[in-house]
């Protein structure tokens, strides 16, 4: 008798996908993975483009710096039993959330960045994009996850390596709740 | 062209100079005095930046390097001194200041109301120390003046019992005192001798 | 005849001065019986909310008791000098209708002791303090009684530090006392920041050589030579009366070498601080005396093992200090028999917020809130019911606590204020109406604390800011459940571990809010059907 | 000389006259997590971390700044304790601007080993992102305030043992910030000597060497006390 396969899922929210890269690190113990889990929402493991119902468990790298982040994060937590915040921008905010330095300032984060960005970088024809429904409109301040929806476990580091996912993700596939102590397991950056 | 056998002298850098060089000499030397009364004895770093602040209107940096020196003192000591208690100013005042009390008193009887009103009527910011040019507005923890709550501190002034119940009676009030924006259309009569509060931007 | 006109701050913030230079102008132009009237400026006559005061006290016809009868006025205007000076001469009665009911409870159930030269003796002239008493016990002591036996009589009056804390006056004298030989200072703490307590600044401007005095009988008991009174800039009437009281004892030999013939000497200064609330604390004080950042430091050492300048050091309060001379020319026991068990003597409060009558008020220690605030205060204007109208009443300050209006037939004394989860404090009472929101009472203070702070360490400089953006949700009714749990964690820990006083008290006002005005806070919490996204999942469960 | 008698999470252990709590704990070998703590330095017990509880009073102490008495009885590790402790660590983070990921001291930061020392893997307080200064007007180094937690090292060391006094706080609260000089740029202030002593002593990554880049912050933090022995006591390193 085998135990039914958990319903897995790992979400890409405001993040460089290091993380996520991090995860494919872990190499052959994704085999391992694949015989207790149905990958049933990934961008590195699957095409589907809508989060799904009933997940069990659900990586979310990154932070929630724009409107689609934040539609995702809310959806996800409604259909995720336990939601793991997968590395340090998620957990802290971390690089996304540098533009929060710009809140004070006038015109606000949103407004600086996309100034930084769109005009004063620009080598030619500078102008802010105009297309609705493509670009995906930022958010005043970049939140850590758990500012947004509760979140059930916390797994920092810029990225956590691979030995570090398996250790949360090991005791979870037993039905226990990982113990992440030390700083081998825990530290940030 | 024969090369110069040592460097030529070089313009004195603005660091060789005393740092009070560019403040005036009779301030100077009266500071000098003042803190020779004092023994010039480094306890009395607060007593002589309050003594000093009265000849200038506030702390320019090289009267503190000046008290530094003269009291035998590190800069950033001086420095931190003078910036952790709020009374001193590190930097050139307004020509008005107001300060408007928050104390327990004052809150209960209003005072949050006055300082938004305030805000809203001078065009600038509390505790911004820049202000809207002529006039700054501060908070103050409380003046021990409970009893007149809310008050109102104008120019050193001290004015008791502000009517913020009564919008029309407390803007005429304001605008008695002074208390009047920069632009002539905000209501409120300036009936200040001086004249001083508007126009000067 | 004489008129006593109160020059303390509060009435000259009302017109008091040009009151009494109408007084004089028009005592010159009537000439005649008005010459008679004498005109003196003395300190606060107590009423503060309706200055100016004046009190008239008429010589009765020969033989009447008592012999001579006191008329107070309220909210003199200065063209009414006039009418003032008719009805002391005899000649009309135009003011009945500003004229205080001198039995009313405002004043009867006041019992004066601390407070017993303000509004009697003029604040600028020693002779006139001493032509009232003062300095008689300093004399007294140092010709008659040995430091022990001073510090026998304090310990026997039962007198606890009137700062806040409460700490019994006569120990802390002898562990001065008996701290190896040495230099020793003696400090006065004039440093009354909490917002609400104008005693201190009151007693400062009304009766300054008081405060010396007592001062000067605690440097003897504890064998100091040198001392300081610390006051705030925020009260320059208070400096400069006591500064020139200090030249006054000084030119009549009551300081200095050799004070009234006996061989003690004793040099005090004034130092003035810049505006920092923290100052208070008696470390950061210490600090603030010796020309530095106000930053309180870990305790032990207490000051009174090693202060200023490694030395050990006495620090008192001013009303502390001030009831001192009434206690040695009383005695002791005299002074015991006033108040209750734990908290003896006389407490001044400052009574002030959404209250009829505001002022200053001296009653003994154990007198119930309700007393205080209802009988002698009048409760709140146009309030009603059985508790007037009353709400709250805030005591302590910012590290104190708000009492709600079921609990004002507490009596006042340090172990029942503290059951209450508020503090003695220094002794504002600032009475809250109806109307009040209680989180919003504790944002207030929450962001006197931040502003405060000292910023040396992380509870305080950093629990106070997110203590009170915790609060900003409540007030702003956008909080949650968790907001509330985590609120209350924070408290704890802030209140636990920050290194003073200021942050060890910081939490107080939200934590006794919390305690008897919980619903306003469940009530700012959102229903989780009306909640916008970003908060919704929040509600549901905790985030650990 | 004489000894003290204490005991440490019930570890009998016995220190010399003038020990600190903290000494005590370390000879009972057990871990107390410290920050504005360098051994040589005077301590101020400003971080609040190495808080323990005096056994009967209840009352929380700095172990570095307090001074072991005569049958004291210490605990370490109580829950509350260990709460607390992980609260100010979070209100450390949430204070200031900590992005490990590209820090120079990331893997040599005494803030980031804390935050793994008493177990936080977020924090529940929201980052402040406050407005703060980076000044690089000095030839070898950099201070970088986001970073900054203001535990004072800096300022001791060069005052207690360079004698040169460049550093202090300014202001007041939340607005409290290290300054160099009349807060001058740093590299304009004469009474510097560029010793670097405050990079060593500096426990993340604000002070650094301005040709390290991401991790490669390296840190002498023994140096203060070695120093001070030298001075003191006349004992040297190779002695």
């Amino acid at each position: 008798m085998t135990a039914p396969k958990l319903r897995f899922a790992t979400v890409w929210l405001a993040g460089c996908s290091g993380c996520h890269m991090s995860f494919l690190d872990l190499d052959e113990w994704l085999f391992e993975l694949a015989k207790h889990v149905d990958i049933v929402f990934s961008p590195v493991a699957s095409d589907i483009k809508t989060y799904p119902e009933q997940v069990d468990v659900c990586l979310v790298e990154g932070a929630v710096a724009n409107a689609d982040n934040l539609d995702l994060a809310l959806q996800l937590r409604q259909r995720t039993r336990l939601v793991i915040s997968f590395g340090d921008c998620a957990v802290t905010g971390n690089v996304p959330a540098l533009r929060n330095l710009w809140a004070e300032v006038d015109g606000g984060s949103r407004q600086s960045v996309l100034d930084r960005g769109y005009l004063e970088l620009a080598d030619r024809g500078a102008q802010h994009p105009h297309a609705p429904g493509i670009v995906p409109e930022l958010l005043e301040r970049v939140l850590p996850l758990h500012e947004v929806i509760p979140v059930d476990l916390f797994l920092p580091g810029c990225p956590p390596s691979a030995e570090r996912i398996r250790a949360c993700l090991e005791p979870l596939l037993r039905g226990e709740r990982p113990e992440l102590t030390g700083p081998d397991l825990l530290r940030f950056g | 062209m024969i090369a110069p056998l040592s460097a030529p002298p070089s313009a004195p850098s603005r660091a060789d100079l005393p740092p009070e060089a560019d403040l005036p000499a009779e301030a100077v030397e009266r500071t000098s005095r003042l803190i020779r009364q004092h023994g010039s004895r480094s306890d009395a770093l607060i007593e002589v930046l309050h003594q000093v602040q009265e000849l200038y209107g506030y702390l320019p940096p090289g009267a503190l390097a000046q008290v530094a020196r003269e009291l035998k003192l590190p800069l950033a000591q001086v420095f931190g001194v003078a910036s952790f208690y709020h009374l001193f100013r590190l930097g050139a005042p307004t020509a008005h200041r107001c300060a408007v009390c928050l104390g327990t008193a004052c809150f209960v009887k209003g005072g949050g109301e006055l300082a938004a009103r305030l805000e809203r009527r001078l065009g600038l910011r509390l505790d911004d120390a820049a202000g809207n040019g002529t006039w700054a507005l501060e908070h103050v923890s409380c003046l021990g003046a409970c009893g007149q709550a809310p008050v109102l501190v104008v120019d050193g002034h001290l004015e008791p019992r502000l009517p913020v119940d009564d919008p029309a009676a407390l803007d005429a009030l304001l605008g008695a005192l002074g208390l009047s924006a920069n632009d002539a259309s905000d209501a409120g009569t300036d009936a200040r001798a001086d004249g001083s509060g508007t126009g000067a931007r | 005849m004489q008129l006593r006109c109160c020059g303390a701050s509060g009435c000259r913030s009302a017109g008091a001065e040009a009151l009494r230079t109408a007084l004089l102008s028009a005592r010159d132009q009537l000439g005649g019986a008005a010459e008679a009237v004498s005109i003196k400026s003395v300190g606060c006559l107590r009423l503060c909310g309706r200055g100016p005061l004046v009190a008239l006290d008429r010589p009765e016809p020969s033989g009447a008791e008592p012999a001579c009868r006191t008329e107070l006025y309220a909210e003199l205007r200065p063209e009414q000098a006039a009418d003032l000076l008719a009805r002391a001469t005899g000649r009309g009665d135009a003011l009945a209708a500003q004229r205080l009911d001198s039995d009313h409870p405002f004043f009867a159930l006041q019992k004066s002791v601390v407070l017993e030269g303000c509004g009697v003796v003029d604040p600028e002239s020693i002779d006139d303090a001493l032509s009232h008493g003062t300095y008689a016990q300093l004399r007294r002591v140092l010709l008659d009684v040995s430091p022990e036996q001073v510090r026998e009589q304090v310990k026997r009056s039962g007198l606890r530090g009137r700062g806040g804390a409460g700490y019994p006056t006569g120990l802390k004298w002898d562990t001065v006392a008996l701290q190896p030989p040495g230099p020793r200072y003696v400090v006065c703490n004039a440093d009354e920041g909490d917002p609400g307590a104008f005693m201190d600044r009151s007693v400062l401007e009304s009766d300054p050589h008081r405060l010396i005095e007592g001062l000067a009988i605690a440097a003897y008991a504890v064998g100091a030579d040198q001392g300081f009174v610390y006051v705030r800039a925020e009260y320059p009437l208070a400096v400069e009366r006591l500064r020139l009281a200090l030249r006054q004892a000084r030119s009549k030999g009551l300081l200095g070498a050799g004070i009234a013939g006996s061989g003690f000497h004793l040099r005090l200064e004034v130092r003035v601080g810049a505006g920092a609330y923290v100052c208070g604390e008696e470390t950061a004080l210490l600090a603030s005396i010796q020309g530095q950042r106000g930053t309180p430091r870990p305790r032990p050492p207490f000051p009174a093992q090693a202060g200023l300048w490694g030395a050990p050091t006495l620090i008192n309060n001013v009303e502390t200090l001030a009831s001192i001379p009434v206690i040695l020319r009383q005695g002791g026991d005299w002074y015991a028999a006033i108040g209750t068990e734990g908290s003896k003597g006389t407490k001044v409060f400052a009574l002030s917020g959404a209250v009829q009558r505001t002022g200053l008020v001296e009653v003994p220690m154990g007198t119930t809130l309700r007393t205080v605030v209802q009988t002698i205060g009048g409760g709140v204007p146009g309030g009603e019911g059985p508790d007037g109208g009353v709400k709250a009443v805030q005591t302590g300050g910012p590290s104190g606590g708000c009492i709600p209006a079921h609990l004002l037939d507490t009596p006042v004394d340090y172990e029942s204020l503290r059951a209450l989860g508020s503090m003695m404090g220094s002794g504002g009472l600032v009475v809250m109406g109806d109307s009040t929101s209680m989180p919003e009472v504790a944002r207030h203070f929450m962001r006197f604390s931040v502003n405060e702070s000292c910023g040396k360490c992380v509870p305080c400089r950093a629990g106070t800011v997110q203590l009170a953006q915790m609060l900003d949700r409540f007030v702003e009714r956008r909080a949650s459940l968790v907001d509330l749990e985590r609120l209350e964690e924070l408290c704890r820990m802030v209140g636990a571990t920050s290194l003073c006083g200021l942050g060890q008290a910081a939490p107080n006002p939200v934590l006794s809010t919390l305690r008897y005005f919980r619903q306003e806070y469940q009530a700012a919490c959102r229903d989780p059907v009306q909640c916008e996204p970003l908060d919704a999942c929040l509600l549901k469960e905790g985030t650990r | 000389m004489s000894v003290h008698t204490l005991t440490v999470d019930g570890e009998e252990v016995a220190v010399p006259a003038g020990a600190t709590l903290l000494d005590a704990v370390r000879a009972a070998g057990a871990e107390l997590p410290t920050l504005c703590h360098l051994d040589g330095l005077t301590p101020v017990g400003a971080c609040r971390l190495c808080l323990v509880e005096l056994e009967g009073s209840g009352k929380l102490q700095p172990a570095c700044a307090t001074a072991a008495g005569e049958g004291m009885a210490v605990l370490t590790q109580t829950p509350q304790l260990q709460a607390y402790r992980r609260m100010a660590v979070e209100l450390f983070f949430a204070e200031g601007t900590h992005v490990c990921a590209f820090c120079v001291a990331n893997g040599n930061c005494e803030l980031q080993d804390v935050a793994v020392a008493v177990g936080m893997d977020h924090s529940r307080f929201p980052y402040q992102y406050p407005q703060r200064r980076v000044d690089a007007s000095h030839p070898h180094f950099a201070i970088d305030h986001h970073r900054c937690i203001l535990c004072t090292r800096c300022v001791r060391v060069c005052d207690e043992i360079e004698g040169a006094h460049v550093w202090d706080v300014a202001n007041r609260g939340r607005e409290c910030t290290i300054i160099t000089g009349l807060d001058e740029p740093w590299g304009e202030v004469q009474a510097c000597t560029s010793c670097g002593k405050c990079v060593d002593a500096c426990p993340t990554g604000a002070i650094f060497r301005k040709d390290d880049t991401t991790a490669e912050k390296q840190t002498h933090r023994e140096r203060p006390q070695l120093l001070r022995d030298a001075r003191e006591k006349h004992q040297w390193q190779n002695q």
